[in-house]
């Protein structure tokens, strides 16, 4: 069961350009397909297909009991989820936005990451939380929230978010087949990012937990995931042309925040011996320092800058208006480069970080 | 000790503690919702509306109608990011808008624009949050209209904690929430009508039931006989209003608001209406439900009934609603050429109130975000 | 379009989605808490209790009793971290359990230690939350009862969930979920019940409303005629019924079960019962009320009126009577005893369990614990 | 109104030993007699004085409209507090135990922190959500939960905890005088804990967000808060004897997690080159991950030795016959200082944490 993700029959590849949504909905389909026990229920998910269509056509073809509409309570669904996981269903749920979420808080950290443990593994909880998160698609308050710093707090829960069309399909089958509870947090405004893909022939991802290289390179390391990815690999892009000689930039996308997957991001920094990490939600208390903080203390000799983070700034999501200034760009991502001493000169008495922009990334 | 060593005779008594805190009949709502518009005035409980009201509330509806529109035609311009409307639930809007008296709070969620606007506030204030200039326009403890609130049920407990703490200071002041059908699911709604009874708070909550949250039906939100027997379970009475006759709506909130400003505690009320548009414009409504459905709402129309009635009692003629067209036409008007113009936008708000002084942290970001800024405007 | 242009006759008609879902008469509660014992047989609706349920439930509480005693000296033997007792209640903890079939759910809270014992379950694993070793000492999927549940109605949707699910697997299994009357307050009692009604899943709510949360009483809490009101707001009837009467307790919960698992939905109970001590064996009950309450709830005693009804009806005798205690305080003594033994304790154990597959830095962190055990050995 | 802390007359000091619970106890007492605006609220304050007895003999002085028992709902009084704060009130609230916090997650996070934001100051929240916190103190599960990363990576709340009788004291006064929410994290285990201090003569403390060094040392900095400050102390005790030669440790208490007083860790960690975070909440996305990162930004070329974290496991928290193999205690403190590189050799190819004790901390 908990491996069970669809071996597909071989057949010739029909790679055609889907969007992340399209792969989103198929995993959910094929998932719902191959198991029984899969449930899928949420605000607006049966009939509308959900507010971002990821259920569109669910229950048309399982029919109202494995796609279902809720009342609107996100506790509810959420402690629902736990009672329907205590008598074998591996229920999948969607929480409609990210800050809607917040009223799960309780269920979420009190039964549902602890069920296992409080059970000694007599009641898992093979629970699939669905969550669109960050921002960049001109939503109004409470419609762009990144909580996943929230989450990674929480042990117990899996969190995850992909960055590629086909790494939507494999760790949404991957979450689901697992036997633990994984917040599944989808980059809204890669729901419509597109790539060549073959839903008969979907990629497997390595289970959850595992990083991957997107691009190597050898001046600095940027680390990153979910909706940042692409601003990485357009920054590492720009790189070329930009400082000197140009840096040549590896991106790392995590997929999986937690598992954190050190041994990827450790190797390549050892070999790069700079870092920069990058994501959208706030950078105090934010996902980076764990991930500066992990990297220092395993790469502390290695390095040749301390590690550098280049996050949203400390402040609620800002009115769709002004939120471009909020969120890290190609050229934010740029300074933070070209901040990592590439003269290798150390500075008496300035720490790094200490001038005028020091505080801020 | 073991049992028999208890004292006492075996008394056939009810357990000492049961007392029913209060009789349950009176807090139970009607059958019907209750009407006013269209019903025979012998049939009526309360006195013949008055003319001077009945013309406020049509003009009310009138603006309120072409102010949706105007909103709705603002959003396929670029000018609102999104647009919730309330067509159809004009009658809801301006009633609750018109039974506040000056000193009184209204919560509004993100559908009750409308409600800010009839309170007359500017539209263009209101509409900041729905622009995407701001998340909130107006000067809130000045127009005593909160934020219009997007996570549901949640400015519930606000209100009646603002109700309460005003009666704590001895204000006569009592506050009116709006809530949806799907946000009276919300355990915020079951926490604030609890707090609101225990502290029989000056407070009155209306559930604009428009039989619709986003795409879920009224039938997958409750099997309650009604949204207004929630009521006797926190110990209020439940009220149940045809939500698009506009002075029932607004005869029911006078009552409850007087009733709470003087001390007599909080009520629920349940107007039942229909959203005649999609959820937002970014909604596709006919997912969900029936042509045949929305047209059976049309034909109970809020303005319309409105209309008809002022007609029938000879207080409104052809040049009237001309008028009253006229009005709301120049208002929308205004407002449009208002939105078209690029509202000021300044980054460094996005540090300025985050706390009263800014962390050393949001300092350094602020001039981080400044340098970029000037830093574009030197290679541009 | 104007509203002229609107078609139609101005019919006095309700709106057009207005239908009352279900009759809300028979979801309210009756007046009075029901009541078996003391009443007379000529006045009761239902048959007369049967002789043989009549002495299980008196063993039961008889043994109920006793358990609260022995648990709560375990607590001033150091051998308790801490303990809820159940005294006074315990019409409503055996009547829960003995109600129950084989395949049916019990969700307990923190206090309901007494229901699982009744159930059967070995009362060491039981308290395994109380006493600290783990959070959660017996087999939930076994023995189906969850795990007792600290953080107030947060048991109560996983009941709905769990009723709902078998429903859907075609299993006839209903839930019972235990809840205080404080624990009412919160939303998540809400949303469950809420959730319950809509899907018509097959649960049932018992609120032992026992007068208190902590030191708050009843009316600090609700200002409600009856929690038991409160169902009729979810469209599922609520039912009064005297907690000290186990036999009024059980006849009321057996039904509501059958129905529940026959597809009649949920039902939500309240029954009227008292805390006879503090909420906690840390808790100094005299800051918040007075010996002559207490006193004049001992007097309305589960135990008592279930010892007098047997009597009455001559099942009980002296010897009868002795027998029962006897067997109670027998338990009590096995229990004391495997309570003073030191449960096995293994620190390794906080790592096995927080997920499927440790993760690489849990696995790490459990070689430093275990190193660092070594290294005290070593030392020691 | 904001900087309203009484300044007692002069008066011949009386330090009489005061336990923190009764220096939190004068402090609300006194907030509430020179502000009729303070209420306080929350589950079981009025009547029986709370659970830990902090706001015992309040409903009685002020009556029960100034000390009120609430019902039970953890939303509902955060709620209400909002709506309270609205109207010019100053709500000072009680979550009975920090897991019983989490129903109220949506209302602390998307309006408590961000009210003042989104009216552009036009609505402030003065408010203050006192949370008893941490464990130790036996427990039983829910009762002994370490929030904290939850409230630091929440822009717009100030989060503060103090460990010492006399800060117990300033620091809640600075809290309910400040204009903004504040999160006051009372240390369960500390509540006890005594000192000798003047009710007539409090210490002020100067406002919300600056650290303090509770110990001077030079060989290495030790960087805590709240409940673990007892603890750092003692192992700085402790490591005078230890090590070769004995070590000289810095301890410092930061008393406020936001803001973060970066100038005075920084100072000191300059100074010793060597440092240790130390807190009881899981240390994965924790906030040792974010002063570790922060650190390293600003002292990188001073620091001999990464910087190193003593926290609790990645795991719910311990039942209470377990938790002191959970607790950062004195010997896990010194051996993550041990670890500091003190010979200073660079380990070629094996980075420091990279051992068998190494993600542990
Ligand atoms: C806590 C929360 N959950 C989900 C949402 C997303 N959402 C926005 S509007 C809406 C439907 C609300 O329905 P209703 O309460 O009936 O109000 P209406 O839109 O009909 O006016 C939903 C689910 C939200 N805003 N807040
Ligand atoms: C969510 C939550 N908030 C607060 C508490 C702390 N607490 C434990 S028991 C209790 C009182 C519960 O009263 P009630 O529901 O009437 O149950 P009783 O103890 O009377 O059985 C409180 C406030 C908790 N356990 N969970
Ligand atoms: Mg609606
Ligand atoms: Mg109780």
């Amino acid at each position: 069961m908990s491996t069970a993700v669809r071996q597909p029959a071989a057949a010739p590849a029909v790679r055609k350009p889907a969007t992340m949504g399209q792969a989103l909905r198929r995993a959910l389909r094929d998932a719902m397909a191959d198991d029984p026990d899969v449930h899928v229920f949420g605000e607006d998910v049966g009939t509308l297909g959900g507010v971002f269509r990821v259920t569109d056509g669910l229950a048309a073809e399982f029919g109202p009991d494995r796609c279902t509409d809720t009342p609107l309570a996100e506790a509810g669904i959420l402690g629902t989820a736990v009672g329907m996981a205590m008598y074998g269903l591996r229920p999948v749920v969607e929480m409609q936005f990210d800050a809607f979420a917040y009223p799960g808080f309780e269920q979420l950290v009190s039964h549902v990451s602890r069920m296992r443990n409080r059970t000694r593994g007599g009641m898992p909880m093979p629970m699939t939380i669905r969550v669109p998160y960050g921002g960049g698609i001109g939503g109004v308050e409470h419609h762009s929230d990144s909580s996943e710093a929230y989450y990674m707090a929480t042990p117990g829960l899996h969190v995850v978010t992909p960055a590629t069309v086909a790494d939507a399909y494999g760790l949404l089958r991957a979450a689901i087949a697992s036997d633990d509870p994984v917040v599944f947090l989808e980059p809204k405004r890669l729901y419509w990012s597109k790539a060549d893909w073959d839903p008969e022939q979907p990629e497997p991802v390595p289970g959850v937990g595992r990083a991957v290289v997107r691009r190597r390179g050898s001046s600095a390391t940027l680390i990153t995931y979910g909706p940042s990815v692409p601003v990485c690999l357009e920054a590492a892009e720009g790189a070329r042309e930009d400082g000197a000689e140009g840096w040549d930039l590896e991106v790392i996308d995590l997929r999986s925040l937690v598992p954190f997957d050190e041994e990827t991001v450790a190797a390549s920094v050892r070999r790069t011996g700079r870092a920069v990490v990058v994501h959208e939600s706030p950078g105090f208390a934010g996902p980076g320092g764990e991930i500066a903080a992990r990297i220092t203390e395993r790469c502390f000799h290695y390095l040749e800058a301390p590690v550098l983070r280049v996050a949203g700034f400390d402040i609620p999501y800002p009115p769709p208006m002004l939120e471009q200034h909020h969120l890290p760009g190609v050229d934010r991502i740029l300074d933070a480069v070209a901040r990592l001493q590439w003269e290798s000169g150390f500075t008496e008495h300035v720490g790094v970080g200490e001038g005028r922009r020091g505080g801020a990334v | 000790m073991t049992v028999l060593e208890q004292p006492g005779a075996y008394a056939p008594a009810p357990p000492p503690s049961w007392r029913p805190r209060t009789d349950a009949a009176p807090l139970l709502p009607d059958a019907e919702p209750y009407r006013v518009l269209g019903t025979p005035s012998g049939d009526r409980e309360a006195a013949e509306p008055d003319a001077g009201l009945l013309r406020r509330l049509y003009a009310a509806v009138v603006h309120g109608r072409r102010f949706n529109e105007q909103a709705t035609a603002l959003t396929r311009q670029g000018r609102l990011a999104v647009y919730p409307s309330s067509r159809g639930q004009e009658a809801c809007q301006v009633a609750a808008a018109l039974a506040l008296r000056e000193q009184d709070w209204l919560f509004p969620s993100y559908r009750d624009t409308l409600a800010a606007v009839a309170r007359g506030l500017d539209p263009v204030e209101v509409l900041s949050l729905l622009r995407g200039d701001w998340h909130h326009g107006y000067d809130s403890p000045a127009t005593r209209v909160a934020p219009l609130c997007t996570p549901l049920a949640t400015q519930l407990p606000h209100a009646v904690g603002l109700a309460h703490a005003a009666r704590l200071k001895g204000d006569e002041v009592a506050a009116l929430a709006l809530v949806g059908d799907g946000g009276s699911s919300e355990g915020d709604f079951h926490e604030a009508l609890n707090f609101a009874a225990v502290w029989q708070a000056p407070v009155v909550f209306l559930v604009q039931n428009n039989g619709f949250a986003i795409s879920v039906p009224l039938a997958k939100q409750t099997a309650a006989p009604s949204l207004a027997h929630k009521g006797v379970g926190y110990g209020m009475p439940g009220r149940l209003v045809d939500g698009n006759d506009a002075v029932a709506v607004h005869e029911v909130l006078c009552e409850a608001l007087a009733r709470a400003r003087s001390g007599g505690g909080p009520t629920l009320v349940e107007a039942v209406t229909y959203r005649l548009e999609a959820h937002t414009n970014a909604d596709d409504a006919t997912r969900y439900r029936t042509d045949s459905e929305v047209e059976a709402w049309r034909a109970h129309d809020p303005v319309t009934l409105l209309e008809r009635e002022l007609r029938s009692r000879g207080l409104l003629d052809e040049k009237a609603v001309q008028e009253a067209e006229e009005a709301a036409e120049e208002q929308a008007a205004r407002l449009r050429e208002r939105m078209h113009q690029d509202p000021p936008l300044d980054p460094a708000q996005l540090f300025a109130h985050v706390y009263a002084e800014p962390t050393p942290q949001l300092r350094d970001q602020a001039d981080q975000l400044r340098a970029e800024l000037a830093a574009g405007e030197e290679t541009r």
